[in-house]
C-alpha cells in the first residue's frame, strides 16, 4: 500500500520562467508546511540543466504524515496542475495521470473556455482557475543562483509566482490564502491573485 | 601497396543562394530559443557537406542536443570526454589513415570535426587540442564560444569577460565586478607554437557565408586547422532569444570581437567597422553585465581599445593580474 | 541465454550506438517551445534567405518549386530570430493560442 | 615459421602486438612499460608493422586516441604504468561503456608517493571495476600469447570489451625469457581482423553515445554484465582454440601447481607465482603439502574456478601485490574476492591477506615459508588473521635477513 500524497505539477518555460516556477513551488510548500503539513518541492532533475522556452517541470508534495518516497524523479499522478505560461497546454497533455477532479490554474490573460478548448482530456477537471499573473505581478524574477540545487538567495514569491499561488489556493484546500500571503515577499500581489482568480466549476 | 589517402575540397560559397538548403543537423534537438552555439552546429555541418565525422566534448552540444537517446547529426557523431575531443579526434583520424592506406575504408579521408566548447578546448581540453594542432592530425576542431560552462547553469570559463556575472562569479560586496579576469586569447594559444597548423580564423554566427567557408578553407588544409566561433548564449548572458545575431554583430561593431584569418602567418581582418561602438552598448543588453558601474565599462574599454590595435597577435595589453589589483 | 529480462522502456542499444537521423530527429519535437509563432506574408517576402540562414533549429526553407519559404511548425522553438533579421519586414510576431493548429501535445517535456 | 626468441615483457608484448596486426597505436613514455612503445616505433619506423604511431602527450589522451581509433574501426593499442594508469582513469568507462575493444599493456608500477620503479598491482587493480577485461601474465611467453588472445576475446561481438593485458613491472617486463614467437599466418588464423558492428562510417551514420534518463543508467551498465556473463564461455573458447594452434597448456582461469593433494594453497596473480611454484618444491621436500594456484584473470573474477581450486585445500594465502587501505581485510583486494568465490562452499578454506610485493619489494622465497607456517598453523588451530603484512608483523617477520 502506498501513502496517500497531494501532488501538484507547475509547469514553466525555460530560463524566463524557471526562477519563478521554483518559487511557485517553494512558495506553495511552504504555505502548506505552515499549516501542518508534511512537504516536498524540488525542479525536475531530467528537465534541467534547463533551455531557453523549454516546458520545465516543477514539483510539490503535500502530505498528513511523513512523506515515505522522497526519491521519486517526478509526480506521475497530480491532482493541481499550475501552468506559468499559457501555451504549454497545446504542447504538453498537462493532465497526464491525473486523478479524476483535479484542478488546473493557468496564468492567462485568456478565460477558461478559451484554455478549455486546447485541453481534450478535460473530464479529468474538477475545475479551471484562471488569472493573469503576469499583469498582476510587478516583475518577472529571473536569476540562475537558485538553480541546481542551490540556495534561492532572492526573496521567494516576488514575481509572478505570489499571484499564482494565490489563486491556486481558491481551488486547492491542502494551504490557505492566509498562509501563501504570510510567506510571499509581494502579499498584495498574492492577494490580489485569489482575489482575481476566475474559476469555473466543470 | 599502401593506398593514397585522399581528401576533400569543398568549394567557397559566395552567397546565401549557393549555401545547400540540405540540413545535416537536422531539427529536433534540446538547445535553447535563439541559441548561438546551434546555429554555429548548423553552419559548421553545412560547410562539411556531410561527409564527416563530429566529436562532440561534454557541454551544451552534447547534453543539450543529445537529450535522452537523441541526436540530430545526420552524420557519424561521437561522445567525447570534455578533456579529450582533440585526442578521440586524434584517433580517428590515424584510425581513417591506416584503413584507407590498407584499402580497408574505401573513400576520401571524411572532415573530422570535434566541436569544443570554451572549456572543452582551452580550459580542461586544452592539453588534447593542442596536442591534436601539435601532431598535425587532419582534422578541424572548432571552439564554439559562448563564453562560460553553459550546461552546468553558466560558471565562469577562460573565455568569460571581464565583468560577467557567472554562477561561479557573481558580483558580492566584495568583488563588486563579478568575474575580475580578462579572458584568454584562444587563437593565439594556437598559432603560437604549433608548428604544423597553417590555419586560424575566427568568425562569427553573424556572418554565416564567412563562418562557411573559414570552416571549408580549414577543412581544405591538409592538417589541423582551428576556427575559433562567437556564438551569443541567450541563457548565459541573458538577452532575448531573438537578439542572438544582434548580439553578435554588436560584439563585432564595439571590438569585443573581431573577425580574422591567420594563414601561414598572414593576418587579414573582416567586417570591421570603418568606426567602433563603446563596448557599453554591446553590455548593457545582456543581464550578465547588468551590476558593472562606469569605472568597470571604462576598464573593459580600455583592454579592448589596447587589444584592437593589433587584434589576433601577441601584444601587450595593460591589464593588471588579480594580485597587483 | 541470458539471466537479463530488459523493460522495454529502460532499452539502450548496445554502447548507446543509434542510427543518425536523416531530415530530422522526430524523438526531439520542439514545436511545443513555441509561445510566439513568426507568420510569413509571402507577397512581402524577397527570399532573402536570412531566416532559413540564421535559424539554429533548421526550420526555414526554400521550396525550389514554388520559390517562396516553408516554415517547420513541428520543431520551430519560436526564438523569433528570424523575425529579428528579416530586412524585408515580412514576419510577424503572433501568440500561440491565436493558432488552433500546430497542437503537439507530447507525454512528456522532451 | 614460428621462432624461439629471449624476449623480455615488454618486448614480448610489442610482438604479440604486431602479430595481432594493431592499426593505430598511442604512446606516452612511463617506466617500466616504456620499452613496449620503444620496440613498436621501431617495428613501424622500418615499415614491419603498417600502424599509426601516434605520440599522445599522456595517459588520458593515449586511451581516448586508443578508443577513438577503436570506434573508427581499427585495431587500436596503448600502455602505461603506474600514476600513468590511474591518470587516464576517466577514460576507462567510456572505452568500456562504449563498447570499444581496445588494448591497453600494463606493466604495473607503484603509485607515488614517492617515486617508485618498483611493481605493485594496485596502479590497474583501482580500475578494475571499470568494465575492461584484466589478467596477468607471469612470463613474457604468456605476455605474448594474451596480448593476441585477448584481441580476440575484446572484439568478439559477444563480448566487445577493452582489455587490460597486464604483466608486472620488471619482473616480467624487463627480465627476458626464452619464448616461442608465433608464425603471422598462423596468428593471422587465430585472430581474424577487427570488424565492429557500429564504426563512425559516413556512409552509414551512427550516433555513439547520446545522453540517457538516469534511469536508464541501469540498462547501461546491464549490457556490461551481460558481456561478464557471456565472457567465460568466450574465454574458455579462445584459450582452448590458442592451446591448441600453437601446442600451449594455459588452463583458462586458473593455472593450477601440486594443487591435487595439497593443504595449503598460495593463490596468487602475475609474476610472483613462478617463486612459488619453487617455494612448493622445497615446502613439499620437507613435508609441507602446498600448492600454487594462479589467477589468470581478474576481470571477469573466474568465481566457480577459483572456488574449484582452493577448495581442494583447508587454508589459502592470498599474495595480494596489491593495496585497499582500509578494506574488508585490512590487506588487498583479491582475499575478498576468493572469499566471497567460496562463500557457499560447504567445506571453504580459511582465506587470509598476505600484504606481500607492495612498491616493488621482491617476494622471497623465506616469504612464502613463513606464509606456509601462517597457513599451516591456521589449519590446526582453524583460524588466521585476516591479513598479515609480510616483514611488518611478528608473525611474519623475514627472521632470515
Amino acid at each position: 500500500m502506498s501513502q496517500e500524497v497531494y501532488e501538484v505539477t507547475i509547469w514553466a518555460r525555460g530560463v524566463f520562467q524557471d526562477m519563478e516556477g521554483r518559487h511557485a513551488t517553494l512558495l506553495m510548500a511552504n504555505a502548506a508546511d505552515l499549516g501542518g503539513k508534511f512537504v516536498q518541492a524540488w525542479d525536475d532533475y531530467a528537465d534541467l540543466p534547463d533551455r531557453v522556452g523549454v516546458p520545465l517541470r516543477k514539483y510539490v508534495r503535500l502530505a498528513d504524515e511523513e512523506i515515505e518516497m522522497r526519491f521519486v524523479y517526478v509526480n506521475n499522478n497530480p491532482s493541481l496542475v499550475v501552468l506559468m505560461d499559457d501555451t504549454i497546454v497545446k504542447g504538453m497533455n498537462i493532465l497526464r495521470g491525473m486523478p479524476q477532479g483535479g484542478s488546473l490554474v493557468v496564468n492567462t490573460k485568456r478565460t477558461p473556455d478559451e484554455i478549455l478548448a486546447f485541453i481534450p482530456n478535460k473530464e479529468l477537471l474538477a475545475n479551471i482557475v484562471c488569472v493573469d499573473a503576469s499583469g498582476l505581478a510587478a516583475d518577472t524574477a529571473i536569476d540562475f543562483m537558485g538553480s541546481e540545487g542551490g540556495v534561492e538567495v532572492a526573496a521567494v514569491g516576488a514575481g509572478i509566482s505570489a499571484p499564482l499561488v494565490g489563486a491556486a489556493a481558491k481551488v486547492c484546500d491542502r494551504f490557505t490564502i492566509e498562509n501563501v500571503v504570510k510567506v510571499a515577499s509581494n502579499k498584495s500581489a498574492a492577494q490580489a491573485g485569489f482575489d482575481a482568480a476566475q474559476v469555473k466549476a466543470l | 601497396m599502401a593506398i593514397e589517402v585522399k581528401t576533400q575540397n569543398l568549394e567557397m560559397v559566395k552567397s546565401l543562394r549557393q549555401v545547400p538548403q540540405e540540413e545535416h543537423y537536422v531539427p529536433g534537438h534540446r538547445t535553447c530559443q535563439g541559441c548561438g552555439p546551434a546555429l554555429v552546429y548548423k553552419l559548421v555541418s553545412k560547410a562539411t557537406g556531410g561527409n564527416a565525422i563530429f566529436l562532440g566534448p561534454t557541454g551544451c552540444m552534447y547534453v543539450a542536443n543529445t537529450s535522452y537517446l537523441c541526436a540530430p547529426f545526420a552524420y557519424p557523431w561521437m561522445h567525447t570526454q570534455i578533456t579529450n575531443g582533440g585526442a578521440v579526434a586524434s584517433g580517428i583520424e590515424a584510425a581513417y589513415q591506416v584503413l584507407i592506406r590498407k584499402g580497408k575504408y574505401k573513400g576520401e579521408l571524411p572532415s573530422i570535426v570535434v566541436m569544443a566548447g570554451d572549456g572543452g578546448s582551452i580550459d580542461i581540453g586544452l592539453q588534447a587540442m593542442s596536442s591534436m594542432m601539435y601532431r598535425g592530425h587532419d582534422a578541424l576542431f572548432v571552439m564554439y564560444d559562448n563564453e562560460s560552462y553553459a550546461n552546468t547553469g553558466i560558471q565562469v570559463s577562460p573565455a568569460t569577460p571581464y565583468g560577467a556575472n557567472t554562477t561561479f562569479t557573481p558580483p558580492g560586496k566584495n568583488v563588486p565586478e563579478g568575474r575580475v579576469l580578462f579572458p584568454k586569447d584562444a587563437p593565439q594559444l594556437v598559432i603560437g607554437g604549433h608548428p604544423a597548423v597553417h590555419y586560424v580564423a575566427t568568425a562569427s554566427v553573424a556572418y554565416p557565408v564567412d563562418l562557411i567557408n573559414k570552416v571549408r578553407k580549414g577543412l581544405n588544409y591538409k592538417g589541423p586547422s582551428f576556427v575559433h566561433l562567437h556564438a551569443p548564449c541567450p541563457k548565459g548572458w541573458l538577452f532575448p532569444a531573438q537578439k542572438t545575431i544582434e548580439v553578435a554583430k554588436l560584439a563585432i561593431q564595439t571590438g569585443m570581437w573581431v573577425n580574422y584569418t591567420w594563414e601561414n602567418g598572414e593576418y587579414t581582418y573582416d567586417h570591421t567597422p570603418k568606426e567602433y561602438k563603446p563596448v557599453k552598448e554591446y553590455m548593457k543588453g545582456q543581464y550578465r553585465f547588468n551590476h558593472l558601474s562606469d569605472a568597470h565599462y571604462a576598464k573593459m574599454q580600455a583592454f579592448i581599445d589596447a587589444r584592437l590595435k593589433a587584434p589576433g597577435k601577441p601584444i601587450a595589453i595593460p591589464v593588471l593580474g588579480p594580485r597587483e589589483q | 541465454m541470458s539471466r537479463f529480462i530488459i523493460p522495454k522502456h529502460l532499452e539502450v542499444p548496445l554502447g548507446a550506438c543509434l542510427p543518425a537521423p536523416v531530415k530530422e530527429q522526430p524523438g526531439m519535437i520542439t514545436g511545443n517551445w513555441r509561445t510566439e509563432r513568426p507568420v510569413i506574408d509571402h507577397e512581402a517576402c524577397t527570399t532573402c534567405l536570412n531566416c532559413f540562414i540564421y535559424c539554429p533549429d533548421a526550420c526555414w526553407h526554400l521550396d525550389e518549386k514554388t520559390e517562396q519559404m516553408v516554415w517547420n511548425a513541428d520543431y520551430c522553438k519560436g526564438c523569433m530570430i528570424c523575425v529579428n533579421e528579416c530586412p524585408a519586414n515580412c514576419l510577424s510576431t503572433v501568440n500561440e493560442l491565436e493558432f488552433p493548429d500546430g497542437v503537439v501535445r507530447l507525454e512528456k517535456p522532451f | 615459421m614460428a621462432k624461439e626468441v629471449f624476449y623480455s615483457g615488454c618486448a614480448a608484448a610489442a610482438y604479440g602486438a604486431k602479430d595481432a596486426r594493431v592499426e593505430v597505436i598511442s604512446s606516452y613514455p612511463i617506466r617500466p612499460y616504456t620499452g613496449i612503445m620503444m620496440e613498436l616505433s621501431k617495428l613501424v619506423a622500418n615499415g614491419e608493422l603498417d600502424a599509426e604511431f601516434v605520440l599522445g602527450e599522456g595517459e588520458h589522451a593515449q586511451v581516448s586516441i586508443a578508443y577513438g581509433a577503436s570506434a573508427a574501426g581499427a585495431r587500436a593499442y596503448t600502455g602505461s604504468s603506474g600514476v600513468g594508469v590511474v591518470y587516464a582513469m576517466e577514460c576507462y568507462s567510456p572505452a568500456a561503456g562504449g563498447r570499444l575493444p581496445c588494448q591497453m599493456a600494463i606493466a604495473d608500477r607503484a603509485l607515488d608517493p614517492p617515486g617508485d620503479f618498483g611493481s605493485e598491482h594496485t596502479d590497474v587493480m583501482s580500475a578494475r571495476d571499470q568494465g575492461w577485461i584484466m589478467g596477468w601474465a607471469e612470463s613474457p611467453q604468456e605476455v605474448y600469447d594474451n596480448t593476441i588472445m585477448y584481441y580476440r576475446i575484446g572484439e568478439d561481438h559477444r563480448v566487445q570489451l577493452p582489455q587490460f593485458c597486464c604483466q608486472d613491472g620488471y619482473f616480467v617486463s624487463h627480465i627476458p625469457g626464452k619464448m616461442q614467437m608465433e608464425d603471422q599466418k598462423a596468428v593471422d588464423d587465430f585472430l581474424p581482423p577487427y570488424n565492429p558492428p557500429h564504426p563512425l562510417n559516413p556512409k552509414k551514420p551512427i550516433n555513439h553515445g547520446p545522453q540517457i534518463f538516469p534511469d536508464q543508467g541501469s540498462a547501461i551498465n546491464v549490457q556490461r554484465a551481460v558481456a561478464f556473463d557471456d565472457i567465460e564461455a568466450v574465454i574458455s573458447e579462445v584459450v582452448t582454440d590458442y592451446n591448441k594452434a600453437f601446442g600451449r597448456k594455459y588452463s583458462p582461469f586458473v593455472d593450477e601447481y601440486m594443487m591435487d593433494d595439497a593443504d595449503i594453497a598460495f593463490f596468487i596473480q602475475g609474476g610472483h607465482a613462478r617463486t612459488a611454484r619453487y617455494a612448493v618444491n622445497h615446502l613439499r621436500k620437507k613435508g609441507v603439502k602446498a600448492g600454487v594456484s594462479r589467477l589468470r584473470f581478474m576481470r571477469p573474477f573466474p568465481t566457480e574456478a577459483v572456488a574449484a581450486s582452493l577448495s581442494k585445500v583447508k587454508a589459502v594465502g592470498v599474495i595480494e601485490t596489491n593495496t585497499s587501505y582500509g578494506g574488508v581485510t585490512r590487506g588487498g583486494n583479491i582475499a575478498p574476492e576468493a572469499r566471497a568465490a567460496c562463500y557457499n562452499l560447504d567445506n571453504r578454506p580459511i582465506i587470509t591477506s598476505f600484504m606481500a610485493g607492495l612498491g616493488g619489494e621482491i617476494v622471497t622465497l623465506n616469504e612464502f615459508y613463513a606464509m606456509a607456517k601462517v597457513l599451516s598453523d591456521a589449519v590446526k588451530s582453524g583460524k588466521a588473521n585476516n591479513s598479515y603484512w609480510m616483514n611488518f608483523e611478528k608473525e611474519v617477520l623475514d627472521t632470515h635477513k
